[in-house]
């Protein structure tokens, strides 16, 4: 056989799954961090999510006719993982598979597979499990650990039987209630106090608040987004082996930081401070793992920058005025729709023009 | 002058009559394939929903109201809106035969567009003013051109993308439609209106 | 009473938005058809008449009116017919005729009697020639549109093929067939479709 | 409505191109070139520490009639002619062109089509020569040793006649390069001894090796174009060259030249790239260097260039890097050019090709030969071998871009290669214009970092070819329409005159009595005028 072939003839060696692993291990320790704190309950998420993202992956590139090696690339692994992180713990086995399906077909295959869904697989499919079951969504499960509601935590979430029962069968199976067993994050108790004319640092007091916990992750929230530390962690690790570049999570994190400082410096009893909503939600994650994903990120430099500063934007103003307590989620969804605009207006400048 | 903003905020992102009030669909999938046509498609709309929104608002004062003919409504306002529609389809062929091309049929088809009714109606249930209905429409139809353009960009991606030939043309347009209109739901409670 | 005048107000304006338009389509009115001159432009020009149409001009004139479908410029093959069905703004369709490789019509001149008839015949005047002498295709100009080959009457031109050259080599698609000269090791030339 | 629009969105474009001027120097930076950019290739430099060696004579010499960028030249030898050394046996056609000279004495045996170092694997004429061992040398160019005392235009016709072009891959004519315009004056001449390229040595060989010639080369130059300042710049990776580079200067008291150490990064050596190495400026779009007052000629190009000015022989052989995998002595060889390839490859061992995928030039922008039998031309720095297997172009399978990006952080220009692809794959090619194809210089470098092994430097080839040709169509397509044109409005023409004719002849039939003759004597005259 001999085709016509190109230089060059040499190559750096990087593939497309060297990538989504590094990025699977940058996840680790956030990962650990969730099952140290949900315990086996974490474990099983973990695993049905990216158990039934391969899943849906091999449906439909059998259905498509498309060569089934595409499953080795790990990208569905990938999302199989970032979706359990964005979970509750609380959340229906249903729910999550649901939300594979979603991540997968929906949001990935429908579009032609890899590299070709302008949305984050993982977060539209999070956007829709939110929209279609807002209570479930939002109740989230009392943490081991946490050294303020230890007394509270109703069950022991390393006890392997207690913990089957109650990821198949929900919390009836144990005798206790979803309100019993769950409990608000900071971010939701913020707005709900709000909502009662209570201001962000008064709210927070009441909540026994503590940075040390929330950069440590001993705090209430999804299964991945709790500890700043680990991700922080998995995100260095990222930028050392240039999986992701700077630009899009240093423009996320300093835009939600400035605008905090700027709103809690002219009212500080109203507006949370800056490093309470650096700290909080899903910033972290969704700053080094979401929003950096090459598919529906910008690839030019000046475009990443201008991506991460919208999502600073919209994930403050939607957390600050808008109806729901997080808005990370939706604001790098908005910004993947402004992705080819971005990428078509924001190109380098070319050598000597 | 805040209350101008939050009109504005609110019918370009919370209320935007693609996403969320699922008016004008019919140029948003039909004008979003070329990020050129939309962009013309938009300034279009733009110019269009302002003046109808003004001119409706016109008629309903001046004519409508005082000579108790609110039976006639519709009819008034489709009548001005074609015209207008009219006008501007001349004023575009005459300064950009291309754009003229491109827009093809949703230039006049404009003229039936629920987007640019529904402004005009709308206007007349929530009571505004001469001030807030122009900006209200203006609004509406800088959200619709966002969303449009956002559109757009995205299917020129999508276009070239090796999407399934069960779901290739409108299918794929309109779960992208239905995942846009999801993340725009992130913008509610923005501005209670 | 009241019918009777709400039909009078809603007509009443009717006319005067009546004559705004006709005031406006004469301030706007536009002289020729830009569209047409746009489509000849993408044409290749060899007034092969294989669209029906007696050259590209009468065609590009058809398609700007909406007469003829944008797929029958053979020549012009899948490029033209896309580049026409983007400026009508009409969905592509699928040119039906497959373009035969590029061709040079050539005069096997002892054979030609001098009639001139493949000299009207052109229509881009790429043979020169006079009465009684022997005939020649300019190659620089001929389209190879096969126009002159009907009207010769001892049957003396033949359509060839171009030439390829490596000045004229362009890369082929990555992965798309293409002739590939190839040396083995023990010294043969092959050439082949790879 | 659309034009003003246009117009906004190119403002919006410059603006924001101004704010990525701070990004470059930011990059330059962290990264280690001038340039935005680049890659950090694995070196392979392994015949870095073979000496020079001469090539024997071959059985026969295939001089290929155009080895440069331009017109292609014309043979002035007869088939069965005695030729000797540095004889000139094609001569240019055109400005843009070189001439071609024998590499040794003996006879022409054939004046003929014959395969060249082309990926397509086609031919092109070839003056054929058979060696009579004698390597008799012809005399006609005499040495000028006092270079400095002759006219810079004497010097450049030396040039020009030598047969002189680009030896880093290039091949333009280097007396074009040289030649002088008053508006723009020629400040510094770099002199590029970067050799970014894996693999190839020969440059590096010449600078330890030849550093008196090269540094006496670059005098001349400048004394050709009359700058003041040379710089010869080198990368880190080459110490040694550096080290024997500043001791040639120091030996010939040269100190309007200096030597200038670059970090190694691909592409280094290309001369743009270059020149924003070494001055910092970049050379505007659609200008050449010399509009910013820079010059910038190869290692081997100043050599030739010494050889031909001060020794009198014309360009008849060149320094080669022989290397690759498959090669069992891999060697710096000086060649006779014309030599046939296989008969290079035999002196380093490799006999037996079968299984060999054979690269001319470098691996990131050599080409990969089809065809083995072909002579070793002008332009061939490099000549590697490599097992099928090792050659990562032959197996690499395409997947599915995912836009991560690297292609546009390491593209030494500023492109969006993987966009710039996508439009090249689906035909759109002035999609791929709006994106700058025209501006790539195809080093490779996002091809090498691409972890979806795509192809880019392949769709951007293609597509440059086929706006190339989708161009000429266009010329020929308004050529054609404008003598269609002349030809309707010639028979229209025609027709109106025999209509007025007619209607003479009508109005003399009114006045005349018989009209039946003359209508006769009117149907033959049609017939002449269809014939004329």
């Amino acid at each position: 056989m001999s085709l016509l072939i190109s230089s060059p003839h040499a190559h750096g060696g990087d593939s497309i799954r060297a990538n989504m692993l590094s990025v699977i291990i940058a996840l680790l320790p956030a990962a650990g961090v969730s099952v140290y704190l949900f315990g086996w309950l974490a474990l099983f998420l973990i695993v049905l999510c990216m158990v039934g993202c391969m899943l849906s992956e091999w449906v439909c590139l059998k259905m498509m006719g498309r060569p089934l090696s595409r499953l080795g690339d790990g990208s569905a692994a990938l999302t199989g993982l970032l979706l359990a992180l964005t979970l509750p713990a609380a959340v229906p086995w249903w729910m999550a598979l649901i939300g594979c399906v979603a991540a997968i077909v929906l949001a990935k295959q429908v579009y032609g597979g890899l590299g070709h869904n302008p949305f984050n697989p993982a977060l539209a499919a999070r956007v829709v499990l939110l929209i279609s079951f807002p209570l479930h969504m939002t109740a989230w499960l009392v943490p081991m650990h946490a050294p303020v509601f230890a007394a509270v935590l109703p069950l022991n979430l390393y006890d392997f039987s207690q913990c089957w029962n109650l990821f198949w069968l929900g919390p009836e199976a144990i005798g206790k209630g979803l309100d019993a067993i769950t409990m608000a994050s900071p971010l939701g108790h913020v707005k709900t106090e709000w909502s009662r004319g209570i201001g962000a640092v008064e709210a927070l007091r009441n909540y026994d608040y503590s940075y040390l916990d929330a950069f440590l992750g001993r705090e209430a929230g999804s299964l991945g987004e709790t500890s700043a530390l680990a991700l922080l962690l998995g995100g260095v690790y990222l930028l050392a082996r240039h999986t992701i570049s700077w630009h899009i999570p240093v423009s996320f994190i300093v835009t939600v930081y400035v605008l905090a400082a700027l709103f809690n410096a002219v009212n500080p009893d109203h507006f949370a401070p800056p490093l309470f909503h650096v700290l909080a939600g899903g910033l972290m994650l969704g700053a080094f793992f979401m929003a950096t994903d090459p598919v529906s990120s910008p690839v030019t430099p000046r475009g990443q920058i201008v991506f991460g500063i919208g999502c600073g934007l919209l994930t403050w103003s939607i957390r600050t005025f808008g109806g729901y307590p997080e808005g990370v989620m939706f604001s790098i969804l908005l910004m993947n729709c402004a992705v080819p605009l971005i990428d078509h207006y924001l190109r380098p400048r070319v050598y000597g023009k | 002058m805040s209350e101008f903003a939050l009109i504005m905020l609110s019918a370009v992102l919370v209320n935007n009559f693609v996403l969320t009030k699922f008016l004008g669909i019919c140029p948003f999938l039909g004008v979003s394939r070329k990020l050129e046509t939309a962009v013309g498609m938009s300034l279009a709309v733009l110019f269009v929903m302002t003046l109808a929104s003004t001119a409706s608002w016109l008629v309903q004062q001046f004519i409508l109201i005082p000579f108790d003919l609110m039976y006639l409504q519709t009819i008034f306002f489709i009548l001005i809106i074609a015209v207008l529609v009219q006008f501007i389809e001349m004023l575009i062929h005459k300064s950009s035969p291309v754009l003229y091309q491109a827009l093809g049929i949703f230039l006049p088809l404009i003229t039936t567009n629920c987007a640019v009714l529904g402004v005009a109606l709308l206007n007349v249930q929530q009571e505004q003013t001469f001030m807030t209905s122009a900006l209200y429409g203006f609004g509406s139809a800088l959200g619709f051109a966002l969303v449009l353009l956002l559109f757009a960009g995205l299917r020129e991606r999508i276009d070239k993308a090796p999407v399934p030939e069960a779901f290739k043309g409108s299918a794929v347009s309109l779960i992208t439609a239905g995942l846009m209109s999801l993340a725009f739901m992130g913008f509610s409670g923005l501005v209670k209106v | 009473m009241n019918i009777l005048f709400a039909v009078l107000l809603l007509g009443g304006l009717a006319l005067l938005a009546g004559i705004v338009l006709a005031i406006a389509s004469r301030v706007f009115h536009i002289e020729g058809d830009p569209m047409m001159e746009r489509i000849d432009a993408v044409l290749p020009q060899t007034q092969c008449g294989q669209c029906g149409y007696p050259g590209c001009k009468p065609y590009a004139t058809a398609v700007a009116s909406g007469e003829v479908d944008v797929n029958k410029c053979v020549p012009g093959g899948e490029r033209a017919m896309l580049a026409i069905a983007d400026l009508m703004g009409v969905p592509p369709k699928e040119v039906e005729e497959e373009a035969a490789p590029p061709m040079l019509a050539y005069i096997r001149e002892d054979e030609c009697i001098g009639c001139t008839l493949c000299i009207k015949a052109c229509p881009v005047d790429a043979i020169i020639g006079a009465p009684k002498q022997y005939h020649t295709v300019v190659e620089s100009h001929c389209t190879g549109c096969t126009l002159c080959v009907e009207p010769c009457p001892v049957d003396c031109i033949d359509m060839l093929g171009k030439p390829e050259v490596l000045e004229e080599w362009t890369w082929s698609a990555p992965g798309k067939s293409r002739l590939v000269i190839e040396d083995s090791a023990e010294g043969e030339t092959h050439v082949r479709a790879a | 409505m659309s034009g003003l629009l246009d117009r906004f969105t190119t403002l919006l474009g410059k603006g924001a191109a101004k704010g990525a001027a701070s990004s470059i120097e930011l990059k330059a930076m962290i990264g280690s070139g001038g340039f935005s950019g680049g890659v950090h290739p694995k070196q392979m430099k392994i015949t870095a520490g073979s000496p020079i060696v001469q090539s024997p004579l071959p059985p026969r010499l295939i001089l290929p009639l155009k080895q440069h960028i331009g017109q292609i030249c014309t043979p002035i030898v007869e088939v069965g002619e005695r030729v000797l050394r540095g004889q000139k046996i094609a001569k240019s056609q055109g400005y843009v062109s070189a001439p071609v000279h024998a590499p040794t004495s003996g006879t022409v045996l054939a004046i003929e089509e014959h395969a060249v170092p082309h990926p397509s694997g086609m031919g092109r004429l070839c003056i054929i020569i058979e060696p009579d061992g004698k390597d008799e040398a012809d005399e006609s160019l005499p040495p000028i040793t006092d270079y400095r005392a002759e006219d810079p235009g004497v010097i450049r016709e030396r040039i020009r006649l030598s047969g002189i072009v680009g030896l880093g891959g290039a091949v333009f004519p280097t007396f074009i390069k040289m030649l002088r315009d008053h508006r723009h004056p020629v400040e510094m001449v770099i002199l590029n001894g970067i050799e970014c390229e894996p693999y190839l040595t020969c440059d590096h060989r010449l600078m330890l090796e030849h550093s008196a010639a090269i540094v006496r080369g670059l005098d001349i130059i400048m004394h050709a174009v009359e700058a003041q300042r040379g710089v010869i710049a080198i990368e880190d990776n080459k110490p040694d060259a550096i080290a024997a580079m500043q001791q040639a200067l120091a030996d010939i008291a040269f100190e309007h030249i200096e030597v200038r150490v670059l970090p190694t990064l691909y592409p280094q050596g290309s001369e743009k790239q270059l020149i924003q190495s070494v001055t910092g400026r970049q050379v505007p779009a659609g200008k050449l260097p010399l509009h910013i007052g820079v010059l910038c000629q190869n290692v081997g190009t100043t050599r030739a260039i010494h050889d031909a000015v001060c020794l009198g022989q014309p360009l008849t052989q060149r320094v080669v890097t022989v290397s690759g995998d498959a090669v069992p002595s891999p060697a710096n060889i000086s060649v006779r050019i014309g030599t046939p390839i296989p008969f290079v490859l035999a002196q380093c061992g490799l006999e037996d090709l079968s299984g060999v995928r054979l690269i001319h030039g470098g691996p990131m922008m050599g080409e990969r030969l089809s065809r083995l039998n072909v002579p070793l031309v002008k332009s061939t720095n490099g000549l590697l071998a490599m097992r099928q297997e090792a050659l990562y172009s032959e197996n690499a399978v395409e997947e599915p871009c995912i836009r991560c990006g690297h292609c546009v952080t390491v593209c030494p220009v500023g492109l969006v290669p993987n966009e710039l692809a996508w439009h090249c794959r689906n035909d759109q090619f002035d999609r791929g214009q709006e994106y700058d194809l025209f501006d790539c210089i195809e080093c490779g470098c996002c091809s090498y970092v691409c972890p979806s092994h795509i192809p880019l430097v392949h769709y951007f080839r293609y597509a440059k070819g086929q706006v190339a040709k989708i161009e000429k169509e266009r010329s020929f397509a308004e050529l054609s329409k404008a003598r269609s044109e002349a030809r309707d409005n010639r028979l229209a023409h025609e027709q109106a005159e025999r209509a007025a004719r007619r209607s003479k002849v009508r109005k003399q039939q009114a006045g005349d009595a018989a009209g039946e003759e003359v209508s006769g004597a009117e149907t033959s005259g049609d017939g002449k005028e269809d014939k004329a």
